[in-house]
């Protein structure tokens, strides 16, 4: 199949790609990795009048830590975190979903923030960032602005970028030594969408309680969510094997999926509990705590 | 239409495209290199992949316009006078090919697979090659051949 | 000299591999003719509706737009319609009237580029009177809405095929110990190979038809042509190139190849048409059998009888590539490896809203239900009556004495040891520990599950006096020529799609001559050059092809030794072939090779007719009867229904092997398929007849991840009537594995009291059967 | 894929002006989301143009929509069949128009979307909630530009 036309704006910077976005408006869409719109072209399911190409932009490919965030720019692709030192050895979440998203090939074109600006009601990255309390930085008008990642998605692919807008960076605090994290995924096959994930991240404290929890849910709704109830149950208290249950026991109850060819909605939802179960265990478990 | 000139297996090609010609059609139209081929409209079979500076990327799932001023690597740089490179030495003495659509894009992955890491264990090896689907050999023999090329190539950059 | 390095029997490595290796193999969209013309066509979002009208005008403003068909240029031209393959039905090329399936073909469209045929096939506008939609065979039985009133009979039901003593069964049936009685369906699959089909049409100067076309059978399809398109055989050229896979895909003729060749006759310019996947994946189809099996047997575990009754759906069209007389395919192998007393089969097919086809894929025309079917219920009767499957497969199997072997559904069996081909697979895959292993898991909860298949196939359409297709008899051609240097080429009717017969078919003929393979070329594909041949499917090329192709050279053989004769200057009936050269008898110091033949054929014939060459004509005189034992060993997760296939064990037994490598090849690339079918793929269709499987991210091909890593070996029992005893394997993992992949899964959760479920096993319904036996088991 | 959806809305206008407002052809039209253009062909028949925006699928569609009161006042029923993006919906939707007496109107409304072709296929993943947004919406709207009206 094969895309109906458009018109093509090549940015080198995001002043240019910024002042292409204002110009065109509605009309114009940003494009980044490519690799869910493109095929929605393909299928001429998406028809973009104009695509502000954003790929030559230098000043936007980066993956580095500062002041306490590590931070990606708009066009680093997903691979970059897949082969990152410093990320294998620290942030076991992003380790785990890295692997996980998409397939191997995609994951070279590919980029964090696309994916995350897609907000795909199965995204991968959007589950994994409200897991790790992730923020956005948008340029607007008015210069840029900071939106923490439960503002910015709004609905299925729908975020709070505003028309002319485009998302810079994504920012994800730096997970300290007793912070640790899982991604639990299920899929048909390599490369297809989620049937359920999840995304889980917890802190400890040196008594042994846990400080902070990070529990999201994704493939189960009209977006990826964070389930609020499970890690307020978790905050402050000792990890135990019931404890687990219970706050897994959460997911399902937040949870509202489609049945699809996938699964039923009852699947699904089990599911949720499932995978935030196993997440949870397997944080503590890169924790030290067996339960 | 635009012009757009590529560095296709270090040849420059000069066309004029539509913004929405992809690079696979390029790569097969333009600049008349059929190795590389079409299996899918979703970007799910990865016979199309090639190397965009070095990655492997499904080119079926790239507009030919993207990959201005970038270099790529198709299944026709692998043996530059008539010597296989060791990967496609590996799949031919490994059995990993049968009807050989998928093979192109299966060798181009392993070669980045390999470049990333040298030594990959055979659910390393599986991983990697997940993007790319394979209707003949079961992937065995696929496997097989990708240890064979990592062997060969450890030596021959020990030769070096 | 490397004859006993590359002769029959040795992995010699693929001499087809080096031009894939280097991006140089030559598949239909690597062609394209000067002044060629894009061709796309338009498919119904609608499962049946009445066409009020097509119009076109906005699809011609496209710039490069060139012409728009529909049903009304074809019917003025004759050719609205094809003939299906066994002649029970007829298809039609475009729409006419009404469409009667999702994505059947409404219109073609031509223009100078393929970006510019896509934008117009948009445009095309179609007003559709949407009309209710018989999705359910079972539903298309009563008839309420007939879906096809150009037929004579009004009624869905497409033909009744039944074999065996019905009587006799009932009656066994009746008196048996035990009777086992299980409803199974196999799913609507896609062979789905990774390059679609395409063709482009080009009538040349002589106004000859060159038609390149990704078929895997093109002498079948130069007549077919001829059939709906009255051109003489003698003008028309069908050149198959390099396929990236068939599976049966590439049989049956499309709609698009008549629109491609109508569009280029009228257009006078080259056509082009390539499927997309969408288009590759919604034009035909194979299984989609519902059984209802019954089994009686002795308490003791004996079969007495068996009894199959199937409904099946045809979808809208009976495109199936069966042969002529057999409507249901080989479907009488349901019997498998048991010695049955008594059996009936009893089918009734019938049109539904659904894409046409029944075409065979990786299967020789339905043995891969039937072997399905019977390997199931065997596990369901082993495990009723609380005996070992393969102590009851043991009990059961055909034995070696037996053969040749006549089945009670009419199959004359060749040859085969069942039990011995188990012992070796149940010995290597360690069956004893792995019980042991079993019953302390189960002990703790856990879900691991062991399952058995121990298949027989029935392959090589055919012997002329039962198989024809179009009533051409399915025997097959071979053409050796041998050069005087003692090089050669081989051309067959057959059509390799990645099975290597650019090796294997030159390494049976360096056997048979003492050659060496490496010199020989290999042409199949062009029916200008070939000999006819029905092509390579059914898992057929082997047993027929390969026959045709021993038997060429032994003719050869028989020419060379008059030429022998005459360079050694003694009487042929002096001369013996033995080591791969004419020995003298008694003389053991004078010898001649084949390639001092072959040079002494064009050099020094003496009173021989010059020359070496040979063409036969191959007419089997049965089918042959691959069989195997596969073993596999699950782990199924209790929480999320996700099944591990830990282990998998192949043993195959199809006769004399030409080339292991390939053997164990062909074997890997099948047993994925069928890993596919038993947990992954399906077309499903919903209530309203949408199609939900029409690209890749749907209709789910297994990655190297997906795929267990398998085992492999054989045992050899040679067919003691084809010319190197061979038999086939490229179909046997995919008819054999699904049912030892499912009889895992049920094994596994048999401790539940799970009976039966379903192909494709996906977690939700591995997990559903577990919560409703939870539930069940907590009342 | 087959979707199905209902839902009420209280409407603070008599039931005759409701069943006014329904059986006018404009004034339905207008009450679809995001609606190009309106061609009426007479007082049950008329052509809409929507545009669509479900994530990256953007596009319009064409839908002919046919009014069909019951006979008894009591119900409205509406059939919508159109397409786009080489896909077609054919939506049947019924309001059951319930007087309260203190001149105010309950609307029980119901409907059943069938969706053929890639829109079902490939966005299908997707699809169920956004057309129940659609659809709600529709129905909003109508509370709305009635009470706006009244």
């Amino acid at each position: 199949m094969f895309p109906a036309n458009f018109e093509y704006v090549r940015s080198h910077s995001t002043d240019e790609a910024f002042a292409a976005l204002q110009q065109h408006g509605s009309e114009a869409r940003v494009l980044a990795g490519g690799q869910s719109l493109i095929p929605a072209m393909r299928y001429r399911l998406a028809r973009p009048a104009v695509l502000v190409d954003i790929n030559p932009i230098k000043e936007l490919s980066y993956l580095h830590e500062k002041d306490g965030f590590l931070v990606i720019g708009a066009t680093t692709r997903d691979a970059a975190l897949e082969f990152d030192q410093n990320i294998l050895a620290r942030y076991s979440l992003i380790t785990a979903v890295s692997r996980v998203v998409a397939d191997p090939i995609v994951r070279h074109m590919g980029t964090v923030v696309g994916s995350i600006c897609h907000n795909d009601p199965s995204g991968d990255w959007t589950a994994t960032a409200l897991a790790s309390r992730a923020t956005m930085i948008v340029r607007g008008k008015d210069g840029t602005r900071e939106i923490s990642i439960d503002d910015f998605l709004v609905d299925s692919f729908t975020t709070a970028i505003e028309e002319g807008e485009m998302a810079i960076e994504v920012r994800i605090p730096i997970p300290d030594a007793h912070t640790q994290g899982s991604y639990q995924k299920i899929e048909r096959k390599v490369g297809d969408y989620a049937t359920c994930a999840a995304a889980v991240q917890l802190s400890m404290n040196v008594d042994g309680t846990i400080r902070q929890a990070g529990v999201a849910i994704t493939a189960v709704g009209h977006i990826a969510m964070r389930v609020t109830a499970a890690e307020a149950m978790l905050v402050g208290q000792r990890p135990s094997l019931e404890l687990c249950k219970a706050a897994a026991a959460e997911a399902p109850k937040i949870a509202s999926p489609n049945a699809d060819q996938r699964g039923s909605a009852e699947y699904k939802k089990d599911m949720a509990r499932v995978l935030v179960g196993r997440g949870l265990q397997e944080s503590l478990l890169r924790l030290g705590v067996s339960l | 239409m635009s012009q757009i000139s590529l560095n296709i297996n270090g040849k420059t090609t000069t066309a004029d495209v539509e913004n929405r010609t992809l690079l696979v059609h390029f790569i097969r139209e333009q600049a008349k290199l059929t190795g590389t081929h079409v299996g899918c409209d979703s970007s799910s079979c990865g016979v199309c992949t090639v190397l965009l500076d070095g990655n492997p990327v499904k080119s079926c799932t790239v507009f030919a316009i993207m990959a201005e001023g970038h270099e790529i690597k198709t299944v026709e740089s692998l043996a530059p006078g008539g010597v296989l490179h060791p990967i496609q030495q590996a799949f031919w003495d490994q059995h990993g090919l049968q009807c050989g659509y998928c093979t192109p894009g299966m060798m181009m992955t392993s070669i980045a697979l390999l470049e990333q890491n040298p030594n990959p264990s055979e659910h390393e090896i599986r991983e990697g090659l997940s993007g790319n689907l394979c209707r003949c050999t079961g992937y065995n023999n696929i496997v097989k051949a990708v240890q064979q090329a990592a062997t060969a190539m450890s030596t021959q950059a020990a030769d070096d | 000299m490397t004859t006993e390095k590359h002769a029959m029997g040795k992995s010699m490595k693929r001499k087809e591999d080096p031009r894939f290796l280097q991006g140089k193999g030559n598949y239909i969209d690597d062609i394209n003719l000067p002044n060629q013309l894009w061709m796309a066509l338009v498919h119904s979002p609608y499962p049946h509706a009445n066409i009020r009208g097509i119009d076109s005008s906005a699809a011609m403003e496209i710039p490069g737009a060139v012409a728009v068909v529909t049903s009304k240029e074809l019917n003025a031209y004759k050719v609205g319609w094809l003939p299906t393959f066994h002649g029970l039905d007829k298809q039609m090329v475009l729409a006419d009237g009404k469409v009667l399936y999702q994505h059947q073909e409404v219109a073609a469209v031509y223009a100078e580029t393929r970006e510019a045929a896509y934008d117009m096939a948009e445009l095309v506008e179609v007003d559709y009177e949407p009309l209710p939609v018989m999705a359910d065979p079972y539903k298309s039985m009563t008839d309420e809405v007939i879906l096809r009133p150009d037929r004579e009979n009004a009624t869905n039901h497409i033909f009744n095929w039944n074999v065996g003593k019905k009587a006799e069964t009932d009656a066994a049936l009746e008196a048996a110990d035990h009777v086992v009685k299980q409803h199974m369906t196999f799913q609507r699959c896609h062979a789905a190979p990774l390059e679609t089909c395409g063709c482009i049409a080009e009538f040349d100067a002589m106004g000859r038809l060159q038609f390149y076309v990704t078929s895997q059978a093109p002498h079948v399809y130069r007549t077919a042509l001829f059939l709906v398109l009255g051109i003489p055989e003698d003008k028309i050229r069908v050149i198959s190139p390099d396929l990236g896979g068939g599976f049966g895909n590439k049989v049956p003729v499309y709609p698009g190849y008549v629109c491609a060749i109508a569009g280029a006759l009228v257009l006078k310019r080259p056509v082009k048409w390539i499927e997309t996947r969408t288009e590759n994946l919604t034009s035909s189809f194979a299984r989609d059998y519902h059984m209802d099996i019954e089994i009686g047997a002795t308490k003791e575990g004996k079969v007495t009888a068996l009894k199959v009754n199937t409904v099946a759906d045809h979808g809208a069209f009976d495109a199936a590539a069966d042969p002529s007389k057999y409507p249901a395919g080989m479907f009488g192998i349901v019997t498998g490896s048991y010695d049955f007393p008594n059996a009936y089969a009893n089918l009734d097919a019938y049109f539904t809203n659904k894409m046409p086809g029944g075409v065979a894929y990786r299967c020789s025309f339905r043995v891969t239900e039937a072997s399905y079917a019977i390997e199931r219920a065997m596990d369901i009767l082993a495990d009723e009556l609380k005996i070992d499957p393969a102590e009851l497969r043991r009990k059961n199997f055909v034995q070696p004495e037996q053969f040749p072997y006549q089945s009670p559904l009419n199959f004359i069996y060749d040859s085969g040891d069942y039990e011995k081909t188990m012992n070796v697979a149940l010995e290597r895959i360690g069956y004893k520990e792995l019980l042991k292993e079993q019953a302390e898991k189960r002990a703790r909860g856990e879900l691991m599950g062991i399952g058995l298949s121990t298949f027989t196939e029935v392959t090589g359409a055919g012997p002329s006096k039962h198989f024809d297709i179009l009533g051409i008899k399915m025997f097959d051609g071979a053409e050796i020529r041998i050069h005087p240097s003692g090089s050669g080429i081989i051309r067959t009717g057959s059509k390799s799609q990645g099975q290597g017969h650019e090796t294997t078919w030159a390494q049976i003929v360096a056997e048979e001559l003492g050659l060496d393979p490496q010199n020989f070329l290999v042409e199949e594909g062009d029916t200008d050059t070939a000999p006819y041949g029905l092509g390579t499917y059914a898992s057929r090329s082997t047993p027929v092809a390969g026959g045709a192709l021993a038997l060429a050279a032994r003719k050869i053989r028989e020419k060379a030794r008059k030429i022998a004769a005459h360079v050694l200057e003694v009487s042929e009936h002096d001369l013996e072939w033995k080591d791969y050269k004419f020995n003298v008898m008694g003389a053991p110091s004078k010898s001649i090779t084949m390639q001092e033949i072959a040079f002494a054929a064009y050099t020094n014939p003496g009173e021989n007719e010059p020359g070496l060459e040979a063409t036969l004509y191959y007419d089997p005189p049965n089918m042959v009867f691959p069989h195997g034992t596969y073993v596999a060993v699950v782990d199924v997760d209790r929480d999320t229904g996700e099944t591990k296939v830990r282990r998998f064990l192949a043993i195959d037994d199809c006769g004399t092997i030409i080339n292991p490598m390939i053997v164990e090849g062909q074997v890997h690339g099948g047993l994925t398929e069928g890993f596919a079918i038993a947990f992954m793929q399906e077309i499903a269709y919903d209530d309203e007849g949408n199609n939900l499987a029409t690209n890749f991210t749907d209709y789910l091909v297994p990655t190297s991840l997906e795929s267990p890593s398998w085992e492999t070996g054989h045992t050899v029992t040679p067919s003691p009537h084809h010319p190197i005893g061979a038999k086939s394997v490229g179909e046997s993992p995919n008819v054999g594995s699904p049912a030892a992949f499912v009889n895992a899964v049920i094994d596994a959760l048999s401790p539940l009291g799970v009976k039966h479920i379903d192909m494709p096993l996906t977690r939700e319904k591995v997990w559903s059967a577990i919560r409703n036996a939870e539930a069940l088991a907590a009342d | 894929m087959k979707l199905e959806y209902n839902g009420t809305e209280q409407v603070p206008l008599g039931k005759d002006a409701v069943w006014a407002f329904i059986n006018n052809p404009e004034k339905v039209a207008s009450c679809l989301p995001d609606v190009k253009t309106v061609v009426v062909h007479d007082a049950t028949n008329f052509d809409a143009t929507v545009s669509i925006g479900l994530g990256p699928v953007r596009g319009s569609f064409k839908f002919k929509i046919t009014l069909e009161p019951q006979a008894d006042g009591q119900r409205m029923n509406v059939k919508i069949n159109g397409g786009g993006f080489g896909s077609v919906v054919d939506l049947l939707a019924g309001a059951d128009i319930i007087d309260n007496g203190n001149n105010t109107t309950t609307l029980n409304w119901s409907g059943a979307a069938t969706m053929r072709g890639p829109i079902a296929t490939v966005g299908g993943r997707v699809l169920d909630a956004q057309a129940q947004k659609l659809i709600a919406g529709t129905f909003a709207n109508v509370k709305t530009r009635m009470a706006e009206q009244g």
